[in-house]
C-alpha cells in the first residue's frame, strides 16, 4: 500500500481553489471504483458458478453441450468489434472529429442493439425447446444441469440488462457529443462511459468459454 | 515533530476577521424550507439529512427490541404479549432495520458525510451529487424495506436470510431483501465518494500521514463498502431471481447447496461488522487525544491497523459457519484467521491507553462514552476470542451468547462510540452546547442498563439457550427478567441522552468554534461551519493531534500542580 | 469463571473439556478486561488535569508495541490450538459407536434405529459412543444437546454427524438451534440416557413407560 | 507513453487528462488480436483437453480481458493508483475464492 504515502498529496489539493473545479482523474478514479464493484457482483456469480461446476462437472458438461456455440461466437464477435468502435469513437473526440466521433458511438449502439438481438433470438430457441426456469423439462433432467440452466439465465440475463443500461448511458453521450457538450478539451463523460461498456465486455469474455464451450 | 501549527490554528476566528460569515444553516439558495435541505447537494446537509433519518430508524429499532425483552415476561408458549409469528418478525425487523438502516450507514453516512471533507481541508466531498443520490437511495430502501410490513405479511426469516427457508416462506422477504438490495447502493456510493475524495480533495500540505485518524477509518471503511457490498446485492438478488422466477440456485430440492448462499452472504456480512466498527475506532482516536491534550500514542500502528482490520476482515466470514457443516479444512482456516484478527483491534485499545499516558485529561462528556466504550468493546471482543476457539463455538454458536456477544461489539462498541461523536461534533455542527451534567447522568444510566440489559445474555448463551426463542424453559427465567429491566433501565438513559442533545442544538449555550481544544481542522473554522468550509483551503504543514501546549517528551521535569 | 459448570451442569468428556477451555480463554479475558480497564482508571485518575495540568507529547515506543503485540499473539495462538484439539476429538467416530439417523423437520425430530424402530425422544444405551446421522427434509435446523456441548447444523439434501459420548444417565434436553420458522421455540425433545440392558430392552419394544421414567430419572 | 498527467506538479493548473490519443492503428491491432484469441478458444474447446479445457479457456479468456483492460481501458497509461485500485479489487476476488474452495473443495 506504498501507494498511500504518495507525496503529490500537495498538488492533490489545488484541485479546488477554483470553485467550480474540474478534477478528471477524480471523475475517471470514481468510474474506477464503480466498476470494481461490478466486478465484485460478478465476482458473486462466478462463485456459484465455479462451486457448482465443482459439485456438478458431468451435468455441466451435458448441459453446456446444448446452448449454441454459433450464438456465443458470433455475440463474441459483435461484442469485441463494439468496444473497438467504442475507443475509436474516443480516439475521434481526441483529435476534435466530432461527427467521426459520433459515427463510431453510433455504431457501438448498433452492435449492442445487435448483440441484444441476437440473445433474444437465442433465448426463444431455448425456451421453444422448453428449457426455461421452472419448466418440466428442465426439471426432468438432472438437478446439475437445472441448476447450470439457472445460473444460465440469471448471469446472461443480468449481462444483458448492463448491456442495456450501457447503451442507454451511450445513447446520452451520443446526444452530449452532438450538442458539444463532449468536445475535444472535454471528454471524460466519454471516456467514463467506454470504461463501463469495456466491463461489460470483460464480462461477456468470461461468460462466453463457461457457458458455450463446455465440451 | 512539526515546527510550525497549522495555518489557521492559532487563533479559532482567524477565519472571519468581522464574525461574519453565512452559517450552512442559513438558506442562501434558491430553495427555501424542506427542499432546501433534501435538494441540497452540501455534504454538511446531506450529513444532517442522515443523522435525522437514521436516529428515526434507531428509534424504530429500539422500539422493536424492547418489544422482543417485553416478549419474555412469561417464559412458556401461553399468556403472551406476541405469538409465535409476531415475535419472529420483530427479530427480523429489529435485525434488518438496526444493522442496514442504522449501523452500517451509521457513522460514515452522518458524521464521516459531516466531517471527513472538513477533516482534510476540503469544500466538499468528490462527487456532491451523487452524494445526495446515496441519501435518496437510502430513504428508498427504508421505504421499500417498510413497505414488506404491508404486503403480503411481515418477513420471519431473521436479518440473514438464510435458504431455503427464506425461499419457502409465504411472508414477504422479497420486497425487504430488495429493499437491502437499494441500500447496498446506497452504500457503495458513499464509499466511492469517499475513497475518490480522500484521493483528490486532501488541502496542500495533507499527505496520507498528516490525515487524521478519523479520515484513516473512513477510508479503510469505504474499502470494505466498495468491494464487499456487491456480493451481498448478488447474493439477496439471488434470492429475489429465486423466488420470483423459480430459478434453482441455492434450493436444495434442485441441486442448490444452502451452505454457499451462508458462504456469500457472510463473504459481505463479516466485513461489514467492520464497516460497523472501523468508524467508531476513528472518533475514538479523535476523542482519546483531544481529551488527553496530548498527540495520539502510536499514530501510524492505528492508521496502518485500520486497513489491516479492513483486509483480514475478509478472511474469516467462515467463523460463522462452524456448526454449519464446513469441512474441517475450512474450519481450521477460518477460526486460526479468526484469532489473528483479534490483534489488530487489540493493539488499537492499548494504544487508546496509552495515549492517556502523561496526558492532561479533561473527563468531558464524549471522553466518558469513550471510556464507557472501553469497557464495553473490550467485553465484546474478548468474548469474541471464545467464540473464536472451535471446542466452544460449538456450545454457544447460535446461542444468546452470540447475541450478547455481538450487542456488547456493535450497541456498545459502535453505538456508545457513535452517541459519544455526537456529543463530541454537535457544539461544532449547530454551535450550541447541550448540558453536560445532564449528558453524564444519561451515560450513567445507560451504562448501567445496558449491561444489565446484554450481560445475563453471555450466561443465558452459556446455560445454552438458543436465541430466536420466543418461549424458553422456566430455568431461565431470572435472568430473562434481569435482562428485560435492563431495556427498560436502557431505553430511559436513551431517552435523557437524545432530548438533552436536541435541546442542546436549539436552546443550548452558545460555545465557540472550539469548545474542547481540539486541533483538526475542523476545529479552526467558526460553529456552526460556513457554507464554504474554508474561505481559504488551509495548508498543512504538521502532523495531526499537534497540541502545542503539550511538551515534548524530552522536556525538563514536568511540572505538576498541586 | 468457575461458575461455568455451575450454570449448565455438563456430562462428563467432552463437556468438561469444552468447560475447561472456555475457563481458560475466559480467564484469560479477565486478565486481559482487568490489565486494560485498570490501566485506564488509574491515568485517568492521575493524569487528569488537575493534577497533571501539562500534557507531554509521546508519539510511540517501539518496543512496547512490538511487546503488546507480540504477546497476545502467542496468546491467541494457543487459545485457537486449544478450541481446535478440543473439536476435533469430538469429530473421531470410534468402532464401536451405534448409528441413528436423527431426522428435523418443521418443527419436530425424529430418531430412527438400525433395527428401524422410530422415537420422537432419542434414547441411548449408557457408555456407547453414538453417531447421529443428521437430515433435513425441509429447511436447516440445529441439532443442539447443550448438556453435551455439542451442536451441528442440519441441512437439507446432506447428512451430516455429530457424536455423542453418553457417559452418565440422565435426561437431557436437546433443542434445536438454527432458526427454522414459527414454531423454532418449540421444537425441542429429550436425550435419554438407559442402562444397557433396559435399552436393549427399550430397543425390542419392551420397557414400560413408568420403567422409562424411573430409568431417566437418574443423575443430572 | 508517459504518465497522463504532465502538469500535475504545477500547482494552480486544473488537473484535466491531456493524454496522448492512442492511434487508430494500435486499437485496430489489439481488436484484431481479440479476435483472433476469440477464434483459438472456440477451435480449442473443439479438442477434447479433459480437465486441460478449463484452465486453456480461462488463459485466454484473462488474456482478452487484460488486453481490453489494458489498452481498450487505457490502464496501462494510467497513474500508478488505479492499478493499485485493481490490484486490491484482484487480491480481494482471489481471497473470496481461495477460501470458500478451503471448504468446498474438501467436501467430496
Amino acid at each position: 500500500m506504498s501507494e498511500i504515502t504518495e507525496s503529490n498529496a500537495e498538488v492533490l489539493g489545488h484541485a479546488h481553489e477554483e470553485h467550480a473545479h474540474r478534477d478528471d482523474v477524480g471523475a475517471k478514479m470514481g468510474m474506477w471504483i464503480f466498476l470494481l464493484t461490478e466486478l465484485l457482483l460478478f465476482t458473486g456469480l462466478f462463485l456459484v458458478y465455479a462451486v457448482y461446476r465443482y459439485y456438478y462437472t458431468k451435468e455441466f458438461h451435458e448441459a453446456g453441450m446444448q446452448t449454441h456455440i454459433l450464438f456465443g461466437t458470433v455475440n463474441t464477435m459483435v461484442l469485441l468489434t463494439s468496444s473497438l468502435t467504442m475507443v475509436l469513437s474516443i480516439a475521434a473526440i481526441q483529435r476534435g472529429k466530432k461527427w467521426l466521433s459520433a459515427t463510431f458511438l453510433s455504431s457501438t449502439i448498433l452492435l449492442g442493439l445487435a448483440f441484444l438481438i441476437i440473445k433474444y433470438v437465442e433465448w426463444s430457441e431455448e425456451i421453444a425447446k422448453g428449457i426455461y426456469p421452472g419448466s418440466p423439462t428442465l426439471l426432468a433432467k438432472s438437478n446439475g444441469e437445472v441448476l447450470f440452466f439457472g445460473l444460465y439465465y440469471t448471469m446472461t440475463g443480468l449481462h444483458a440488462i448492463h448491456v442495456i443500461a450501457g447503451m442507454t448511458i451511450l445513447i446520452f453521450m451520443l446526444v452530449f457529443i452532438l450538442r458539444n457538450k463532449i468536445t475535444k478539451d472535454n471528454y471524460t463523460k466519454l471516456e467514463n462511459a467506454g470504461l463501463y461498456w469495456h466491463l461489460v465486455d470483460i464480462i461477456w469474455i468470461f461468460l462466453f468459454p463457461l457457458f458455450y464451450l463446455i465440451n | 515533530m512539526a515546527d510550525v501549527t497549522i495555518a489557521a490554528g492559532k487563533s479559532p476566528h482567524s477565519h472571519s476577521p468581522d464574525g461574519e460569515y453565512h452559517s450552512y444553516l442559513e438558506n442562501t439558495g434558491k430553495h427555501r424550507g424542506i427542499l432546501a435541505w433534501i435538494l441540497s447537494t452540501d455534504h454538511k446537509r446531506i450529513g444532517i439529512l442522515y443523522l435525522i433519518s437514521i436516529f428515526t430508524f434507531f428509534a424504530v429499532g429500539v422500539v422493536l427490541g424492547f418489544l422482543m425483552r417485553l416478549e419474555m415476561l412469561v417464559p412458556g408458549p401461553a399468556g403472551k404479549i406476541f405469538n409465535a409469528q409476531e415475535y419472529n418478525a420483530l427479530f427480523t425487523l429489529h435485525g434488518v432495520i438496526m444493522v442496514f438502516l442504522f449501523v452500517i450507514p451509521g457513522i460514515p453516512a452522518t458524521l464521516g458525510n459531516f466531517f471527513l471533507p472538513i477533516q482534510i481541508g476540503a469544500k466538499d466531498v468528490a462527487f456532491p451529487r451523487l452524494n445526495l443520490l446515496s441519501w435518496y437511495l437510502y430513504i428508498t430502501g427504508a421505504i421499500v424495506i417498510m413497505m414488506s410490513m404491508f404486503w403480503h405479511g411481515l418477513p420471519d426469516t431473521g436479518w440473514t436470510f438464510y435458504v431455503p427457508y427464506s425461499i419457502r416462506t409465504g411472508t414477504d422477504v422479497t420486497m425487504a431483501v430488495f429493499g437491502v438490495f437499494i441500500l447496498g447502493f446506497s452504500s457503495i456510493l458513499t464509499g466511492l465518494n469517499f475513497l475518490t475524495t480522500i484521493h483528490r480533495l486532501r488541502a496542500p500540505g495533507m499527505s496520507f500521514f498528516r490525515m487524521p485518524l478519523f479520515v484513516w477509518a473512513l477510508y479503510a471503511t469505504a474499502w470494505i463498502q466498495v468491494i464487499a457490498t456487491p456480493v451481498l446485492a448478488i447474493t439477496l438478488l439471488l434470492i429475489v431471481i429465486e423466488r420470483v422466477f423459480s430459478v434453482g440456485i441455492f434450493n436444495p430440492t434442485l441441486g442448490g447447496d444452502p451452505v454457499l448462499y451462508q458462504h456469500l452472504f457472510w463473504i459481505y456480512s463479516h466485513p461489514a461488522v467492520y464497516i460497523m466498527i472501523l468508524p467508531p475506532m476513528g472518533v475514538v482516536s479523535e476523542i482519546v487525544t483531544t481529551f488527553s491534550h496530548r498527540s495520539v500514542f502510536g499514530y501510524k500502528m492505528i492508521a496502518m491497523s485500520s486497513l489491516a482490520i479492513a483486509f483480514i476482515g475478509y478472511l474469516v466470514w467462515g467463523h460463522h459457519m462452524f456448526v454449519a457443516g464446513e469441512t474441517q479444512t475450512a474450519q481450521f482456516v477460518f477460526s486460526l484467521l479468526t484469532f489473528l484478527v483479534a490483534i489488530p483491534s487489540g493493539i488499537k485499545v492499548f494504544n487508546w491507553v496509552a495515549t492517556m499516558y502523561k496526558g492532561s485529561i479533561d473527563p468531558q462528556p464524549p471522553f466518558l462514552f469513550l471510556m464507557a466504550f472501553i469497557i464495553l468493546f473490550a467485553i465484546g471482543g474478548l468474548t469474541g476470542l471464545v467464540l473464536g476457539s472451535l471446542a466452544t463455538d460449538v456450545h454457544l454458536t447460535g446461542t444468546y451468547f452470540v447475541v450478547g456477544h455481538f450487542h456488547y461489539i456493535i450497541f456498545g462498541g459502535a453505538v456508545f462510540i457513535f452517541f459519544g461523536a455526537l456529543h463530541y461534533w454537535l457544539p461544532k455542527m449547530f454551535g450550541r452546547m447541550y448540558g453536560k451534567k445532564t449528558a453524564n447522568w444519561a451515560l450513567g444510566i445507560l451504562f448501567v442498563g445496558f449491561n444489565m440489559l446484554y450481560f445475563p445474555m453471555l450466561l443465558l448463551g452459556y446455560e445454552g439457550m438458543p436465541r430466536r426463542y420466543f418461549a424458553y424453559l422456566p430455568k431461565y427465567e431470572t435472568l430473562q427478567h434481569i435482562s428485560m429491566v435492563g431495556s427498560w433501565v436502557l431505553v430511559i438513559g436513551l431517552i435523557i441522552m437524545f432530548v438533552n442533545l436536541i435541546h442542546g442544538i436549539f436552546r443550548g449555550e452558545k460555545c465557540g468554534p472550539n469548545p474542547w481544544g481540539g486541533t483538526t481542522l475542523e476545529w479552526t473554522i467558526p460553529s456552526p461551519p460556513p457554507l464554504e468550509n474554508f474561505e481559504e483551503i488551509p495548508i498543512v504543514t504538521n502532523e495531526p493531534y499537534y497540541h502545542p501546549e503539550a511538551e515534548p517528551i524530552k522536556a525538563e521535569p514536568i511540572p505538576v500542580a498541586k | 469463571m468457575f461458575f461455568l459448570g455451575a450454570l449448565l451442569p455438563g456430562v462428563r468428556h467432552h463437556a468438561t473439556a469444552v468447560d475447561d477451555i472456555a475457563r481458560f480463554i475466559i480467564g484469560a479475558d479477565i486478565i486481559l478486561f482487568l490489565i486494560v480497564v485498570v490501566t485506564m482508571f488509574v491515568f485517568v485518575y492521575k493524569y487528569n488535569k488537575k493534577r497533571h495540568p501539562h500534557a507531554v507529547s509521546i508519539h510511540g515506543n517501539v518496543a512496547l508495541e512490538t511487546l503488546w503485540t507480540a504477546i497476545p499473539v502467542v496468546l491467541v495462538l494457543f487459545m485457537f490450538y486449544l478450541g481446535w484439539t478440543g473439536y476435533i476429538q469430538t469429530r473421531v467416530v470410534p468402532k464401536t459407536a451405534m448409528d441413528v439417523k436423527v431426522l428435523a423437520r418443521q418443527w419436530s425430530w425424529s430418531f430412527q434405529y438400525a433395527n428401524g424402530k422410530q422415537s420422537d425422544t432419542l434414547f441411548v444405551p449408557q457408555g456407547r459412543p453414538i453417531k447421529c446421522l443428521l437430515s433435513s427434509v425441509d429447511v436447516i435446523h440445529g441439532f443442539y444437546v447443550p448438556a453435551f456441548r455439542e451442536k451441528q447444523d442440519v441441512i437439507p439434501g446432506r447428512v451430516r454427524y455429530l457424536m455423542l459420548y453418553p457417559e452418565n444417565l440422565g435426561n437431557y434436553e436437546i433443542t434445536c438451534s438454527q432458526y427454522c420458522g414459527l414454531d423454532h421455540a418449540l421444537m425441542m425433545t429429550r436425550l435419554i440416557v438407559l442402562p444397557k440392558d433396559k435399552f436393549d430392552k427399550w430397543l425390542k419394544g419392551g420397557l414400560s413407560k413408568e420403567e422409562i421414567s424411573e430409568a431417566s430419572m437418574g443423575t443430572r | 507513453m508517459k504518465s497522463p498527467e504532465p502538469d500535475r506538479g504545477m500547482p494552480g493548473q486544473e488537473s484535466k487528462t491531456h493524454e496522448e490519443p492512442i492511434s487508430y492503428g494500435l486499437y485496430l491491432l489489439i481488436w484484431l488480436s481479440l479476435i483472433a484469441l476469440t477464434a483459438t478458444t472456440v477451435a480449442v474447446a473443439g479438442i477434447n483437453l479433459a480437465a486441460f479445457a478449463l484452465v486453456v479457456a480461462l488463459l485466454i479468456a484473462v488474456t482478452k480481458a487484460s488486453l481490453v483492460v489494458n489498452y481498450f481501458m487505457h490502464i496501462k497509461f494510467e497513474d500508478r493508483i488505479f492499478k493499485v485500485f485493481i490490484g486490491i479489487a484482484g487480491f480481494t476476488i482471489f481471497v473470496i475464492y481461495a477460501l470458500t474452495f478451503s471448504d468446498v473443495y474438501f467436501r467430496r
